[in-house]
């Protein structure tokens, strides 16, 4: 086989890993409304295509074909760029996940990510962390106020809980010395019980909390909050605008779910069977991957939502502290030699 | 004028005058079959049974209207005993009528029905079959018989007797074998035969033209004035659905037609439907032919009217007629234009039809003859108004059937002549250059004269057709431009379109 | 490449920053700052500073601005048109402030005018390493440069205390209702309310 | 006032997390629990002689329609759903609808009409499904609403035994 020019095979890589995430966004949505109706005994969409899996496809060319709204009053600028910007560093954020190790693609040696980075976890934290924008932005230029109040408590939710996950991350990052997310996945390989959810069990309870929080999911999705805000800060969207913040929702969740997979279940690692090709390591990420995002879903359709003054009762007074003292308690621990 | 006391009250009666019609006058309501107001009293059907005491007698069941009434006599109509002979009676009635009410016209209208309900008891008794008539028996062109619902009041007999005073109808037969009948079945004869389906309390006699036509409770009755000559009944307008016209019954008026009306006048509905033989189109809005067009174009009716103030305004030898059916309050808006243009208005009077009668019809077919004249209208003959349009240059001919009665006149006009057509319906003539859609008398509220001196009322049946003003709305419009145009504002009517 | 990409880039930053100061809508603003503060990120990266890239994007952009745009958005912008039209008064307090920052601000002018800033072994030492792994930063900030580092956040904190000070409205004296709360022992509803609002005060979000 | 007293929670309720797990584990035992959705158009509701679908005129056995265009049910109707022109026929009942119409959109399927109808011409069927690409083509005509007796004959049973129940031996039928 001849040998394909690196950039290429980056390229290749792009879009397969930007094909796939996209693919995954869109069969969330029908993930939601199937496991929903699961959990509501209830069957779920399934007139368009086997059990409905052409759902997606066929919502994605109403949402195309629907008239786009501009309220009176709103700075449209910002209205239109806005979802843009709710998309768009999800889906950047995703660029630095290692779904598996080294592969053998068209003669060259690479790996299975669109490109490593030494900062690799500040990446994520950083753009993902922009996400926000788009939906204060949205809410804030729709000249609504139940999007301005959505956008507000997005602020606010963003700033409290931000700090507790970087915080649980920091832990992580400590235990493995690096900010290199491969290089924090690959920590872990060895064995079972060096996975980080078994050697930081709190740091991974904070992370799944504030994974919550940070992707504006129930119970923390304040920022929609149908029965008060009537959709929050999408409310006066429609059409593709309206889809691209769900777009970026799920890019989110999926890259938290990615997030969440390498920091603490050792990315596409199996466990007794160390040097597993790379085809396994990608099934079993995805398999982890999956759980995640399944615990999104199982969630939200579960518990209800917070008050808000709980959510900011629960970030400040509970998450903060104990993100602050497991950091503190690995820090002593790590010192003490115990891990 | 007798006292007597009814119910408890005491009342005054009118000792000519039977103790029904006292106890009518005063609000309590006994059932009668065999009696009408306007016919002689026989005292058939025994439903009218009230409770008379007169004295130191003790009370009694009488006939109210073969009883004439006297001083001081307690009269108490709803006593249990009086209750009681009238559903003895109306059970005897039912006996043999047909239980078809959900085929009968008279449905919804029907004395036997309304008392039934008001005295009845709701279930027969009978277990014998009911008796076997004609159900579709002819009377003439105008009335159908349906012997089994005939409970032989009498009623239509008296009428043929007394009012037209043309006896055709007598009870045949004996017993349970009676009906109603002509001699040797000839059919029935005379301008009053529509009347017979009035009398009859019940759906015996039914009018051929109205069978099945339409559920009465569905008909909007509106008051208004026969149109057919120059007598001026009243008359209720019975309109289905707000579209058709599909009746005019005769509305008591002492001074006029009493309780009747002529079959010429009940059955003038033809030029009231959306197509009527031998008449053109009705006009909504307006119809202009521009400069050498052969079709007339639909405009606004505002449009129509400023054209044909234009055209009176711009031309000399001007001529005003007007149709007989105007109302007195058009008719005083037009005279004030014919007065302004300078000329008399006249309105056209055509020949008598040839159906007088010494009971209602006056054969003249003006119905405000009399008011228009009192405005100060001459009357002219079609050859006098063909005339004074042979020699004008522009003419406004206003109102109902105007065009229809000069039809001939105006089509003989050559197209340099100018006329301004206020009509109901489209009149195709090349010197007619607009035409602007007025009201039937149906649909416009107004004020007829008749050949007495009475008012007839006239109001709104059912609704023009839509962007047809009231004529006095179009007429005060042109009287407005026609001012405008006289004070020298020129080009202010054109403006206006 | 770097070269030019790098001049794109320090324009881009100043006209955002020029942009934060002469934007009407204090919304553009807070977009054009955050504008400057990835155009600076950016210029970090160019410079293969890439830790202190994500840190500028993470903590600035990512926390700082969220903050900034929750505050514009809680504005009362009819208020904002008061002020511009009655000058701040001039107190006391405020021209020792005043006097006590310009002397600061000349002075450490007036050093770097003086004297370059030394350039030390050790640092060339950490540049030629590079920034990409966090021991070397992390030994300099908590060994060399401590007390710096330890005084910046003081001085950030004194900044926010201030802030509150400054910032507080009077309070009207307590009503009825408040008592009431207050006396609410077991946390029903309204009592949550009073707290979640003592939270945002302290957390500086009110 | 009405003061609710609430019950002091539990150190482990106060936790959350074991309370989330029961509730986790309750939405998760839902999700194998038999489906009660009805798949619509393949698995049509039950009808039964009680259900009141949309009102359809009876076809004798003679193959003429019992209506005599009484207009009974046209005045009983509250949504002014039925219009009615009677005409002449040779049969004995002398009188036939020429039109009959009901505009199923205005139809609010109260049943008044079968109520109302002295002639038990008009049924309300066990029909419910109603579809079309225009208003005019929901107007139904005679001939749309025409049904043999035998597809309505259990509703006909069902409402003759409710009116039995009012109805006094001794009157007519």
């Amino acid at each position: 086989m001849p040998e394909l020019p690196l950039w290429l095979v980056w390229v290749i890589k792009a879009a397969v890993i930007y094909g796939a995430l996209l693919s995954v966004a869109g069969l969330m949505s029908l993930a939601e409304r199937k496991v929903s109706a699961w959990m509501q005994y209830r069957i779920g969409p399934n007139r368009v295509g086997p059990f409905g899996l052409l759902q997606p496809l066929a919502d994605g060319v109403k949402f195309m074909f629907k008239e786009e709204l501009v309220p009176a009053g709103a700075n449209p600028f910002l209205f239109r760029i806005a979802p843009a910007l709710a998309a768009l560093p999800a889906m950047l954020a995703v660029a630095v996940i290692p779904f598996a190790g080294e592969i053998e693609l068209f003669g060259q040696r690479t790996t299975l990510s669109v490109t490593d980075l030494p900062i690799s976890s500040l990446y994520v934290l950083a753009v993902g962390g922009l996400g926000i924008y788009g939906i204060i932005l949205g809410g804030w230029s729709s000249n609504s106020k139940y999007s301005l109040l959505g956008s507000l408590r997005a602020s606010a939710q963003m700033v409290s809980y931000e700090l507790s996950l970087i915080l649980s991350i920091l832990a992580v990052v400590a235990l493995s010395g690096s900010l290199d997310l491969r290089v924090i996945a690959d920590a872990q390989q060895a064995d079972a019980a060096l996975w980080n959810i078994a050697r930081a069990p709190l740091a991974f309870l904070l992370f799944v909390v504030c994974m919550f929080a940070e992707t504006n999911r129930h119970p923390f999705d304040f920022a929609e909050s149908e029965p008060e805000l009537v959709g929050g800060f999408h409310t006066e969207y429609s059409a593709m605008r309206f889809a691209l913040f769900f777009l970026g929702e799920y890019c989110a969740m999926t890259v938290m779910s990615c997030l969440a997979t390498v920091l603490f279940l050792a990315g596409g690692a199996i466990p007794f069977w160390p040097d597993a090709p790379w085809w396994a390591e990608l099934a079993s990420f995805l398999v982890k991957m999956s759980a995640f995002l399944f615990l999104y879903l199982w969630v939200r359709w579960t518990l209800p939502r917070f008050r808000f003054d709980q959510l900011m009762r629960l970030g400040w007074k509970v998450l903060l502290p104990l993100a602050l003292f497991n950091l503190f308690a690995t820090a002593a621990l790590m010192a003490a030699g115990v891990l | 004028m007798t006292k007597i006391q009814l119910n408890g009250r005491e009342v005054e009666a009118d000792p000519k005058k039977p103790l029904i019609a006292a106890c009518h006058e005063h609000g309590a309501n006994v059932p009668h079959y065999c009696y009408h107001p306007g016919l002689k009293a026989v005292g058939s059907c025994r439903i009218c049974q009230v409770e008379v005491k007169q004295g130191e007698m003790p009370p009694r069941i009488v006939a109210a209207c073969r009883t004439p009434v006297a001083e001081g006599m307690q009269v108490n109509t709803e006593a249990a005993k009086a209750h009681d002979a009238r559903r003895e009676c109306l059970e005897f009635l039912l006996k043999n009528h047909p239980l078809d009410c959900p085929i009968c016209d008279k449905a919804g209208e029907c004395d036997l029905q309304d008392y039934s309900y008001q005295e009845g008891q709701g279930e027969g008794r009978s277990v014998e079959p009911r008796r076997k008539l004609d159900k579709r028996k002819s009377l003439g062109d105008v009335i159908l018989l349906d012997e089994e619902r005939c409970i032989l009041c009498s009623r239509c007999v008296r009428f043929m007797e007394e009012v037209p005073k043309t006896p055709q109808l007598t009870v045949a037969g004996l017993g349970s074998r009676s009906t109603i009948a002509t001699f040797m079945d000839r059919p029935l004869s005379g301008n009053y035969q529509g009347n017979l389906a009035d009398v009859c309390p019940v759906g015996a006699l039914t009018l051929k033209k109205f069978r099945f036509q339409a559920r009465v409770w569905n008909l909007r009755k509106s008051l208004s004035t026969c149109g057919e000559c120059s007598r001026g009944c009243s008359i209720t307008a019975e309109v289905l659905r707000g579209k058709e016209v599909k009746r005019f019954r005769p509305r008591y008026n002492d001074k006029v037609n009493k309780w009747w009306m002529c079959d010429s006048g009940r059955f003038a509905l033809e030029r009231h439907a959306e197509q009527a033989p031998g008449l053109g189109p009705r006009i909504a809005g307006a119809l202009s032919r521009g400069q050498g067009a052969q079709v007339h174009e639909p405009i606004a009716a505002p449009s129509g009217v400023a054209l044909a103030a234009d055209m009176l305004a711009a031309h000399e030898r001007r001529v005003v007629l007007a149709s007989p059916w105007l109302s007195q309050e058009e008719g005083a808006a037009l005279a004030r234009i014919a007065q302004a243009l300078g000329t008399t208005a006249g309105f056209v009077s055509p020949a008598p039809d040839g159906l007088a009668d010494r009971l209602l019809h006056t054969g003249d077919p003006c119905p405000n003859r009399r008011g228009l004249t009192d405005l100060g209208f001459v009357a002219l003959s079609v050859e006098e108004c063909a005339a004074r349009l042979a020699g004008c240059e522009v003419a406004l001919v206003v109102g109902e059937r105007a065009g229809e009665l000069l039809r001939e006149p105006l089509a003989a006009l050559d197209a340099s002549r100018r006329v301004a057509l206020f009509e109901a319906r489209a009149l195709d003539a090349p010197a007619v250059k607009v035409q602007i859609g007025v009201p039937t008398h149906v649909e416009k509220s107004g004020t007829w004269i008749n050949v007495d001196g009475h008012v007839g009322r006239l109001t709104i049946a059912r609704a023009a057709p839509a962007g047809t003003p009231a004529l006095t709305s179009s007429l005060r419009q042109l009287e407005e431009m026609l001012a405008a145009a006289a004070a020298g504002v020129v080009g202010d009517t054109g403006a206006r379109r | 490449m770097a070269e030019t990409l790098f001049y794109a880039l320090a324009l881009a930053a100043v006209g955002f920053a020029v942009g934060v100061i002469s934007a009407r809508s204090p919304m553009l603003s807070v977009l054009s700052l955050l504008g400057a503060f990835v155009c600076l990120a950016l210029v970090y990266l160019l410079a293969g500073f890439q830790f202190l890239a994500g840190a500028q994007v993470l903590v600035y952009a990512g926390a700082i601005m969220v903050l900034f745009l929750f505050v514009v958005m809680l504005l009362n912008l009819a208020d904002l048109s008061k002020v511009a039209e009655h000058p701040t008064r001039v107190l006391g307090v405020h021209r020792v402030a005043l006097a006590g920052g310009s002397a600061a601000l000349l002075g450490v002018l007036a050093l770097l005018a003086s004297r370059r800033i030394p350039d030390t072994a050790a640092d060339t030492a950490m540049l030629a390493r590079g920034f990409d792994e966090l021991e070397p930063i992390a030994v300099a900030l908590f060994s060399r440069y401590l007390l710096p580092f330890e005084a910046a956040s003081l001085l950030l904190l004194a900044t926010m205390v201030a802030v509150l000070v400054l910032a507080k409205r009077a309070r009207a004296p307590q009503g009825p209702r408040e008592q009431a709360q207050a006396v609410d022992a077991h946390g029903d509803a309204r009592g949550d309310a009073s707290d979640a609002a003592r939270e945002l005060e302290g957390a500086g979000l009110r | 006032m009405v003061i609710v007293k609430r019950r002091e929670l539990t150190l482990a309720e106060r936790l959350y997390l074991p309370e989330i797990g029961r509730a986790l584990a309750l939405s998760l035992r839902a999700m194998f629990r038999k489906r009660v959705t009805r798949q619509y158009p393949e698995e049509p509701l039950p009808t039964n002689e009680v259900t009141r679908g949309q009102p359809r005129l009876v076809v004798k056995d003679d193959g003429n329609i019992a209506c005599v265009s009484c207009g009974m049910c046209e005045v009983a109707c509250p949504a002014y759903a039925i219009t009615i022109d009677g005409g002449e026929t040779d049969r004995a009942i002398e009188r036939e609808p020429k039109r009959f119409d009901i505009d199923m959109l205005r139809c609010i399927l109260c049943g008044f009409c079968e109520e109302a109808c002295p002639k038990d011409a008009i049924y309300m069927s066990d029909e419910l499904e109603l579809a079309d690409f225009s208003r005019q083509a929901l107007v139904y005509d005679i001939e749309k609403l025409k049904r043999p007796r035998s597809a309505l004959q259990k509703r006909i049973d069902y409402v003759n035994k409710l009116n039995d129940r009012w109805r006094k031996p001794s009157s007519t039928r």
